[in-house]
């Protein structure tokens, strides 16, 4: 199998999503000759044409509204935001209307779009460029949430979210878009929405996360292991509707959860794993919960933000902390 | 030459029945005798629609409701002009233009009832289900264009905003995009001079609102709101520009709401009885029906019977209204997704389990005194 | 002491923090001459004038916006959003620029503003008229949050938002506006912000909530008083900062824990919460933290809503099921 | 007349200094030479600075940093028309403004860098730090300039934005604040022809951006953006506008970006060289220079001392910047609220201990390649 990174991925998705299916539209803010800022888009235009692959005005609302209404009408529009920070500025569109849509007609309207967005930081960039911004997306109902964390992921969800009947928001891990490569299969496939992924089997702790940590959990794993600690790490991939049983079925077996993320942690989809953990499986708890996410301030410019995010020695000394309860 | 003129602009005026019902017929507008029956009709039945419906939220039949009275003509002239597969997005003030597209007045009551069932469109028609948060159906019908553009078979979407919604970013965007890719669109402004307390004034600084059009490069004209031969001559031409592949326009419909914002709402707070009674004088109606007997196509018989028959059909569809059975609360998780997750499933079991354990209590909801309560 | 009912309260602190502050102004949508669609801004306009009460243009990123411009030059803005569901048009300067000022610039440019938003259900209010979106802003770093549940707690509490340093978002439960009724001190005076209140001594569950949920939480507390359950009822009036003493001081008493809101459960505030106990108290803990929310669906029209927000019988339910546990 | 004209408009665009160093006289500019002659400077050495700016990125010594090549005048003159207690709002594309107004370019370095510190403005000024989400500073600037309108003493503020911008919604609600409300406010559009990648024409189907302005009752105008004479025109002229109770403009730059988007960017993708070339005969500051020549005010000498001073002087600012002390992270912790609350007293003794278990590996951060990382 030929071996790709997530961005090169994610383009390979885009490509055969189109391919697929004439309805898919791909539009946004650079995504036509430039091919996106960080190259998701790359060849689309060339290949399908500008009236398929379009550079819109700057301007979110626009960008979501018009693809709820082309979604509507139709179309398979997948709409990219430039950069997590920018979602807000087209929140209205998200929170008040992709998901409803489909409830507030009875089924008439339905919204089958994809809304991609680069995700966290890490990659020293400018202010407003390295946010989490899920926890928002999340909170909202009729929407479903996808971070991956590997190549493959993102490619089979990617064209499982394009095939959604419903609103998908995908959120693209910014850091791995050329730090995660690995063997990607050449042909379109899927990777179904709302199943986790088990990253590493282990039996001592559970340590749960999405997009980018996924990998500073797999590190801080191995630095448990040499200290003869063995932690099970799940991969999340689809935050909405949430792989609940996954999550349930390790923490029995190993009665210590961790869960770490890039968002500032109070009210951060953490709370919302950490809390369904404790509500359903108290009796399995060895220990408390523990969730490991940035401060709840924002975040600072980039030089500091190795200590703003977390990395795996902190995942590790939290870990320390529920074996040590 | 160091100082020159990078651009022009002027917003034209179209007015073409007084509101003494004297038509100007140095301006052509096609507009068959049937057809301006037509319309007339259905803004009288429509204007008795929304008496009717204050009094039934008077009598807490109802919730609240949104008046349309005087708006009548920039209500059912605009969405007239177009063709059942063209888009139709109207605002919460929109009996009049779902009417226009023929919906049945009991889901424009169950709507306003608080009923989800409410939500009941001709099939046949392309309408699309307002949004109170205003201005955000504007990008919405910007993509409901760009479709019928990639389509490629002339189809239009057309979007109604009123005076205060021009002040969003919504409509920015929405024009941006629909003129910067050509799309074919057709936004209506009805101007009706207030946004609940709020005057026309204080929303912008342009002398008209049509003006805006210009910045984005879209076509923008205002007309006589309470006119239906203005109304529908630039309207009809700006659907016309649109299938036509000319892009984008902006009409605005200059008219007032003689009315409070809704029956929530009490406009003698913030307003004097001068005005509204100057405006009661250029009733879209009554100057329709002095041009209309006029003409000799409306006499007396023709308007008894026309009241007679609307006052009886309006109350076929009130008692159909009324007829519905209580909707079902486990109905409310259906279509969220095509299909459910499993913790939709599972809520919607403990409502069931709750719902076993209440007795039928599921009539028509007591609504409460609409005093300030919401606008 | 005179009895108000809460939009009253909200009037009075309006009043009177305008009077003991030129930098007080009041703006957005109808809060002039029509005081405001709920009267909460009624008289504020003849009293002191249409340079301090102002009718803004219909445009929620400019009221926001620009209050915070007002509250960087030197103002002591209070704009009203005039409903919960049009915070989304807003949220903008919400997420990325209200609470951010003050640490961007390393404390040169604050933002002393409070953002005033009717909040919740059940007064049969058309769509979008009726929602929660506390758990959006609670995420946010560097913004107060704060929601009473009486009278006197709201003027206290408003007056206090209003001398803050930093930016408050003042939720007002409008159910409460004329159905809370209460006994209000005539001068002005500060409720603190960041401690809750406990709303009725129990020994054997704590039920945690804020606005109108409190009073739902008080009647499921008689209730259970009938079927010889001593319940706690703690009304938070602060969502962030949280006080995590008196929430903790209460489940260490009483071993088990209810959080009752009017939002979709998942993601809610309820869920920082209920995780935040678990993860903190777990010894403590007879039984798991039970959340009681709204559905996790778009509200239905009002014919419904009263299914769709717990009522007291929900909280009664979930509350026996804890206790049994 | 039953077709009248509610308004009309026109949109100017002043050009007096033309790319060959022609000055037409026919038009007053109140700017005398020692004012020329210094923003003259300003703009030899904010180049100066733009150049050693990629030059230090390349080296990865600077992180992303977002070049002005080419865009010296409309960044250096509508700065320099105001007053320190007058307030400005730049965006990223800002070190010209910032340095108009007196910033020390250390601190430009230190904030591209990603040091949070690098945000330090000259106290006696009123300037706001940019903000990166395009068009999110424009109703923050209305808010500014309304508290300066009811300060009451003159205050006027000045908010940059580009072509690109112009198209969001921030854009309209900012203007339809000011112009309702009559605020002192000048925009200034720097429309460099380009928004990364998307040419200026996909951003509007409007022949001018100036003339948005209109559709709000805003003043409007387009001036040549490389020419400083037009520029200080309108400008000053718009500034004299808002202090005197007049209200907003929108003045529209016309300029170029010579140079990629930002260090991240490669414009090869996206645009010929045929354009780029066209438009560096152009020139701001080489069509200046050759007027200040022609007028005797300028020569070799005074030339080559300018670069070598200004040469010199950066050198010391880079310096100074990379001898800033590390950073300590837990500053991030402090100016978050005026207390810190439980919870980042918590936090932030978190981050105290984790320290403690680092040991100093903080000097100047190793930065990652650009390419196509982020705009
Ligand atoms: C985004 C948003 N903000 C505020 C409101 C509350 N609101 C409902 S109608 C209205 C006035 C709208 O005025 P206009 O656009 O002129 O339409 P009209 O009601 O006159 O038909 C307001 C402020 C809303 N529905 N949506
Ligand atoms: C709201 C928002 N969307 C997208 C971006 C990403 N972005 C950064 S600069 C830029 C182009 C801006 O173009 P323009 O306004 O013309 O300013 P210029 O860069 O040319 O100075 C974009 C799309 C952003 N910063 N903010
Ligand atoms: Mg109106
Ligand atoms: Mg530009």
């Amino acid at each position: 199998m030929p071996e790709l990174n997530l961005v090169q991925a994610v383009n390979q998705a885009l490509h055969q999503a189109m391919e697929e299916d004439r309805r898919v539209l791909v539009l946004g803010e650079d995504v036509g000759l430039n091919g996106g800022v960080f190259r998701a888009t790359e060849g689309l235009q060339q290949k399908f044409g500008a009236e398929r692959v379009v550079d819109t005005p700057l301007a979110e609302i626009g960008i979501i509204g018009s693809s709820i209404g082309l979604a509507i009408n139709g179309f398979r529009p997948v709409c990219e935001i430039q950069f997590d920070g920018f979602l807000p500025s087209g929140m209205d569109q998200i929170l008040c209307h992709m998901g409803r849509m489909r409830n507030r007609t009875r089924g008439r309207h339905t919204v089958p779009m994809v809304l991609r967005c680069p995700h966290g930081g890490l990659i020293h960039a400018p202010e407003h460029h390295s946010e989490s911004p899920e926890a928002y997306v999340c909170h909202t109902p009729g929407i479903k949430v996808v971070c991956p964390s590997t190549p493959a992921d993102a490619k089979g969800l990617l064209i499982a979210a394009v095939r959604d009947p419903d609103p998908v928001v995908f959120f693209e891990p910014k850091l791995l878009y050329r730090a995660a490569k690995g063997e990607v299969p050449q042909e379109p496939y899927e990777t179904p929405i709302g199943k986790a992924r088990q990253a590493r089997v282990g039996s001592d702790v559970t340590l749960i996360s999405w997009g980018a940590m996924a990998h500073t959990c797999l590190k801080a794993a191995d630095m448990l292991d040499k200290e003869g600690v063995s932690a099970e790490v799940l991969d999340l991939r689809t935050l909405t509707p949430l792989d609940l049983d996954a999550i349930l079925a390790s923490v029995q077996k190993t009665g210590r959860a961790l869960i770490a993320h890039e968002a500032p942690n109070m009210g951060s989809w953490a709370a919302e794993v950490s809390a369904l953990i404790s509500e359903r499986a108290l009796l399995s708890l060895k220990a408390p919960v523990r969730r490991v996410g940035s401060w709840d301030i924002r975040m600072p410019l980039f030089r500091l933000e190795k200590h703003y995010i977390p990395d795996a020695e902190r995942v590790l000394r939290a870990a320390r902390e529920i074996l040590a309860f | 030459m160091p100082i020159t003129s990078a651009d022009r602009s002027r917003t034209e005026r179209i007015e073409i029945l007084s509101p003494e019902g004297v038509r100007d017929f140095s301006i052509p507008v096609d507009l068959p005798a049937d057809q301006l029956l037509s319309l007339y009709r259905k803004m009288v039945e429509i204007r008795l629609f929304d008496e009717r419906s204050v009094k039934l939220q008077r009598q807490g039949r109802l919730g609240t409701y949104p008046m349309i009275l005087g708006q009548e003509a920039s209500q059912i002239v605009p969405a007239s002009c177009l063709k059942p597969k063209d888009w139709l997005v109207p605002t919460y003030r929109g009996q009049g233009a779902y009417y226009a597209r023929g919906m049945r007045l009991r889901y424009s009551l169950l709507y306003w009832a608080g009923d989800d069932r409410g939500v009941k469109f001709p099939d046949e028609n392309n309408d699309l289900i307002f949004a109170i948060p205003v201005g955000s159906h504007l990008t919405q019908a910007a993509g409901l264009a760009w479709g019928e553009k990639l389509k490629g078979q002339g189809g239009v979407a057309m979007a109604y905003l009123g005076d205060g919604t021009s002040s969003k970013g919504d409509f920015h965007e929405a024009l941006t995009f629909c003129a910067a890719m050509k799309l074919p669109a057709v936004y209506i402004v009805e101007n009706n001079h207030w946004a609940i307390s709020v005057p026309r004034e204080k929303q912008s600084a342009g002398k008209t609102l049509a003006q805006k059009a210009w910045g984005y490069g879209a076509f923008g004209v205002q007309v006589d709101g309470n006119d239906v031969f203005a109304i529908y001559k630039a309207v009809s031409e700006a659907v016309t520009r649109a299938r036509e592949g000319h892009g984008p326009s902006v009409v605005e419909c200059e008219t007032y709401r003689l009315s409070h914002h809704t029956t929530a709402d009490d406009a003698g707070r913030y307003r004097g009885s001068a005005e509204v009674e100057a405006w009661r004088g250029k009733d879209p109606i009554a100057r329709l029906k002095i041009y209309l007997e006029r003409e000799n196509l409306w006499d007396a018989d023709k308007e008894a019977r026309l009241q007679k028959d609307a006052a009886a059909a309006l109350e076929m569809e009130i008692q159909a209204y009324e007829a519905f059975p209580p909707p079902n609360p486990l109905d409310m998780f259906s279509e969220n997704y095509a299909a459910a997750p499993w913790h939709l499933i599972e809520e919607r079991a403990e409502l069931q389990k709750i719902l076993e354990t209440k007795t039928g209590e599921e009539n028509l909801p007591v609504l409460p005194p609409a005093e300030g309560r919401f606008p």
